[in-house]
């Protein structure tokens, strides 16, 4: 009962907290190599916050007012029930789910629709030229993303993660399946559409699907962009990196070490890559990446049967 | 929660579904009524898996079956669609009907 | 089955959002609105689902259906004569014989369910639901879960032909060149023969 | 106070500004983008400040005040070296650069405490083409869906041009004129299938830009060569900041604008184009296209003609030049590749010759011709080539679209260099 408390306690922490860290890690990777910090590294992302909370929420020609304000509440609340699914160790977690791997596949699912639906239902037409966008980008990856986790799943033989990072034990997924976490990342831009994924949100469109959008639903639109990142962070932490497991530190403090390091990946990623165009990114994910994902899987396979 | 709730919750699916299925005009709207009464048969087999059949394995499967015969039954009207589309360029279904006489 | 109150007003709730999405599903503008409305529907059955004990099946609703419906919306874009939803209209035929039978399949299937009497054979303790339904798959039923297997990829076959057999533009067998972005214009998106300081896209000047 | 409290942490925030270019002023832009205090925005709607720079000529007016009155209040309008549009109480007017990121930082903090009013709407907000509601289900018509509700056409299959077999409901609308990614002033109708353009009708051209003033002096009296070349890496390098910006690279953009601002003779540029390189953008991104046939090559001028394999520089014509031993590069596919790495290969060949002709002062010789970074000026500045745009865009999509345009420059140049004081 404690344990569960405390799980729920700490999904909640890192909602509240996430968003802060992603937005500062930002700053400091975009500044790393030549050690300029800028003066409001720390103070800047939250009297943004507090900017966005005073200025108005803006109104476009007759949009679809429910879809528009509920999207980013629920694209939150998808990445809510991503990090609900990290073990931080065997027992604290939130939810245990016997097939937590393959809920972690509809959260990837449902946030197509969700971030459609934010692009679409702001009747305007840059925003809906992102939310088409995006379809084609997530049902790419989508299909990747199965195959790559099923590959981590099936030395657990189990659907559940906690059993995968068990399986981890001796050898992390990260060398056991090498093609494994590349081609997971690039899962993880594409669900936040961050950085050179960034199709929906891009500058090309003047912000997308939230170009449209200003003030509070904006924050919270930016909130859960980061709070995606922080869940994926997770999962790649743990279906790949051996989650809790590690020499010395407890568990929980591991899982976070190793989700900073994706997250900072990531986050890296975006500052050094150009948006991918998204014809060439289509062709890249059916042509390239789904063949590779088949091959990592298939690999996985026949290390499972050989072992 | 009682396998009585349970099959007239599906009932009234798998009702809605067949309205929906008769009612539309549209090609697209069609198949979502089929999908609804899929989505009630479904619920009435896990229903019926959960409640009278001792937990059979083939509870499950028939749902499997049927969650690929929808991917089927949209993929193919999906096709069919875009066939006749092409062809007639109609989209409902009394479009087709009038260009067939 | 033994089940505390909370999985019975957790049911309430999702069976009420399952039937009134269902509902909504017919009744509103947009056809988006209208998949993502089904959408909500079968997520709340997959919820029921998961109540039920079949995680499985409940997780493989989500996505499943996610993805479904996000095609079934672009389709509906594509085709449908009010995508944005903007304009209010009703696209419906025998309007009254539906509701009839609707209204007639609901009484004939809630009176089975209400007046015959089924066995009271509840989920056996330590059952594992997904691991049962895994053997079962390929196990006893491998035929079956094979054979659907082959009627995807024959789907999948079959769609290719009948959505493409004219090709994408025009007959596959003869050449399918894509029509020019002006009647009787050159074909777009191709190179230029022949020139060697290279066309573009959209030429007006022969040389 | 909770909402003082937060209303004091909103007055610290960077603050985002949405630029509207009446004219053109690289020092600025650098000033504006590499200030830690300031965010130029994409969109109005996440400004606080609108920044009005320079005169907007009568006809974008009403294209103003749209963009106006799209910003989310609380919001401020500055007005930078230019008479305010209409008469307010008290507009803000700014003239010297140097004052302008203070008075933008002030206006933003007198917003967030309260100080300061939310600047008021010029436009009637109310939909552009009014509802209709008529016929049987109020859907604006007569049958079962026709009829236009809102003043235009449901969007429907019109078009009969059918792509690839499968009509999309075509999307018409209007761009511009103060749309980021295109160049200030440029406005067009535009009509998508998808996000394929099928037709682009460009309606106002771009605004004239005013090229550094060394280039008007060197129409005048011989400069010295090493000024000029400098100037002219300088406008490169701004070309290549809008174009990084736009394919979402933002600190390299930010590296090419501070490069610009402290170009000297003893620049490089290799820091930059192996970033460029490393990042993998001319593979990533959608460079293939947007070529220009020998016509529309002629027909801009410059670089872009370069590009395309036309070995044309006015720079050949010059006594000066020629002892530098001056001779123009050239690529030959004429794409949008080609474009940004004869534009990096401008920029170096201009530091180059800067470093030549510094040590003996060398100046231009010929007055007549100058060869801008924006083309050739010999009898009249380099023209307007917007409507170049309506016949290269059809076709594509959107990314590629506006990937070309940034790689584009189809400015006209000013005939004057309009202030005399710099």
């Amino acid at each position: 009962m404690i344990e569960s408390l405390a799980s729920l306690l700490m999904v909640l922490v890192v909602l509240a907290l996430g968003p802060y860290v992603v937005a500062v890690m930002d700053r400091l990777v975009a500044t790393a190599p030549r050690g300029a910090l800028a003066s409001d590294v720390w103070l800047g992302p939250l009297s943004r916050a507090a900017w966005l909370l005073t200025q108005h929420a803006n109104a476009t020609e007759a949009p679809d007012w429910q879809a528009w304000r509920l999207a980013p509440a629920l694209y939150l609340a998808l990445a809510a029930v991503g990090l609900a699914l990290v073990p931080w160790s065997p027992t604290l977690i939130a939810t245990d789910l016997v097939t937590s791997v393959v809920l972690w596949g509809s959260v990837e699912a449902l946030a197509t629709v969700v971030i459609f639906l934010h692009g679409w239902s702001a009747n305007a037409v840059l925003p809906l030229i992102g939310a088409y966008r995006y379809v084609a980008l997530g049902l790419s990856y989508i299909l990747i993303s199965m195959f790559v986790l099923i590959g981590a799943a099936l030395p657990a033989e189990s659907l559940q993660l906690t059993q995968v990072v068990a399986s981890q034990e001796s050898l992390w997924n990260v060398v056991r399946q090498p093609l494994g976490l590349p081609l997971f990342l690039v899962v993880g831009l594409g669900l936040t559409f961050w950085g050179p994924l960034n199709l929906a949100d891009s500058t090309d469109l003047a912000g997308g699907t939230a170009a449209e959008v200003s003030g509070p639903s904006r924050l919270v639109w930016e909130c859960a962009r980061a709070v995606m990142l922080v869940a994926f962070s997770g999962i790649a932490a743990t279906a790949f990196l051996g989650g809790w497991l590690g020499p010395w530190l407890p568990g929980p403090v591991w899982v976070l070490l190793k989700t900073l390091f994706v997250l900072a990946l990531l986050l890296w990623l975006g500052q050094w890559l150009p948006r991918v165009a998204p014809e060439r990114c289509v062709t890249l994910m059916w042509i390239v990446l789904l063949p590779l994902s088949f091959v990592d899987l298939v690999w996985a396979g026949v290390l499972a049967l050989w072992a | 929660m009682s396998l009585v709730t349970l099959l007239l919750l599906a009932a009234a699916l798998i009702g809605i579904g067949l309205y929906g299925a008769l009612s539309q005009q549209s090609f697209v709207m069609l198949m979502m009524g089929l999908e609804l009464m899929l989505n009630g048969a479904m619920l009435a087999a896990v229903a019926f898996w959960a409640y009278s059949g001792a937990g059979a394995p083939q509870g499950q499967l028939l749902t499997i079956i049927v969650m690929a015969v929808m991917a089927i039954e949209m993929a193919m009207g999906f096709a069919l669609v875009v066939a006749v589309f092409r062809g007639k360029q109609a989209d409902t279904t009394e479009a087709l009907s009038e260009l067939k006489q | 089955m033994e089940h505390s109150i909370f999985v019975d007003i957790a049911f309430l709730l999702l069976a009420v959002l399952a039937v009134v999405a269902g509902w909504r599903v017919f009744r509103t503008d947009s056809m988006v609105r209208a998949s993502f409305f089904l959408l909500v529907s079968f997520i709340a059955v997959g919820a029921i689902m998961m109540l039920l004990a079949a995680e499985y099946l409940g997780v493989a609703m989500f996505f499943m259906m996610a993805v479904e419906m996000m095609v079934m919306a672009l389709f509906m874009v594509m085709f449908m004569m009010n995508p944005a939803g903007l304009n209010p209209m009703m696209m419906v035929h025998q309007h009254r014989l539906s509701i009839i039978a609707g209204a007639v399949a609901f009484f004939i299937l809630a009176a089975m369910a209400l007046f015959s009497s089924f066995p009271a054979d509840p989920l056996p303790a330590g059952l594992d639901p997904v691991r049962s339904l895994g053997h079962e798959m390929l196990g006893d039923s491998m035929l079956i879960f094979e054979s659907a297997g082959i009627v995807l990829l024959a789907t999948m076959i079959g769609v290719v032909v009948l959505s493409s057999h004219r090709g994408r533009y025009g007959a596959a067998e003869e050449g399918s060149v894509p029509p020019g972005l002006e009647p009787g214009g050159d074909p777009a998106g191709q190179p230029e023969k022949g020139e060697s300081e290279g066309g573009h896209e959209h030429h007006h000047h022969h040389h | 106070m909770a909402v003082s409290w937060l209303r004091q942490l909103a007055a610290r925030s960077c603050v985002p500004v949405y630029p509207v270019w009446g004219e053109h002023d690289e020092a600025l832009l650098a000033t504006l983008v590499l200030s830690t205090q300031i965010e130029l925005v994409d969109s109005p709607r996440h400004a606080s400040v609108l920044l009005v720079v320079g005169e907007i000529p009568a006809t974008l007016r009403d294209g103003l005040k749209h963009v106006h009155d799209q910003l989310p209040s609380p919001f401020a309008v500055v007005w930078f070296r230019g008479a305010p549009l209409i008469a307010l109480n008290a507009p803000i007017h700014v003239d010297e650069a140097d004052r302008l990121v203070d008075t933008l930082i002030r206006t933003h903090r007198e917003l967030m405490l309260g100080q300061r009013d939310s600047a008021s709407r010029l436009l009637p907000d109310e939909p552009p083409n009014p509802w209709e509601g008529l016929g049987d289900d109020g859907h604006g018509g007569e049958g079962m869906m026709g009829g236009t509700p809102y003043g235009r056409p449901m969007a429907m299959n019109m078009q009969d041009d059918l792509r690839d077999g499968l009509t999309l409901d075509s999307l018409t609308f209007r761009l511009g004129p103060f749309y980021p990614a295109l160049p200030s002033g440029l406005c067009a109708e535009i009509t998508l299938q998808g996000d394929v353009i099928q037709s682009w009708e460009t309606r106002h051209g771009a605004l004239p830009q005013r090229l550094a003033p060394v280039f008007y002096a060197a129409r005048e009296r011989p400069v010295p060569i090493a000024e000029l070349e400098l100037a002219r890496a300088r406008y490169h390098l701004v070309q290549l900041y809008r174009g990084l910006h736009l394919a979402g690279l933002e600190r390299i953009a930010r590296h090419a604008l501070s490069l610009a601002r402290q170009l000297s003779t003893a620049s490089r540029l290799d820091g930059l184009r192996r970033q460029l390189v490393r990042s993998g953008i001319f593979h990533l991104a959608a460079m293939d296209g947007g070529q220009l046939d020998t016509e529309m090559a002629a027909r801009l001028g410059g670089p872009a003609a370069r590009a395309a394999g036309l070995d044309a520089d006015l720079r050949m014509d010059d006594a000066s030049y020629q002892r530098l031993g001056f001779r123009p590069q050239c690529r030959t596919d004429g794409t949008v590749r080609a474009r940004w790495e004869q534009r990096l290969a401008e920029i170096d060949q201009s530091l180059q010759l800067a470093r030549q002709a510094e040590p003996d002062g060398l100046h231009t010789a010929n007055t007549e011709a100058v060869e801008t970074p924006r083309g050739p000026w010999s009898a009249k500045p380099p023209q307007d080539a917007s409507a170049l745009l309506d016949q290269l865009l059809p076709g594509l999509e959107w990314d590629e679209a506006m990937t070309l345009i940034a790689s584009l420059d189809s400015r006209e140049v000013a005939e004057t260099s309009g202030r005399a004081n710099i």
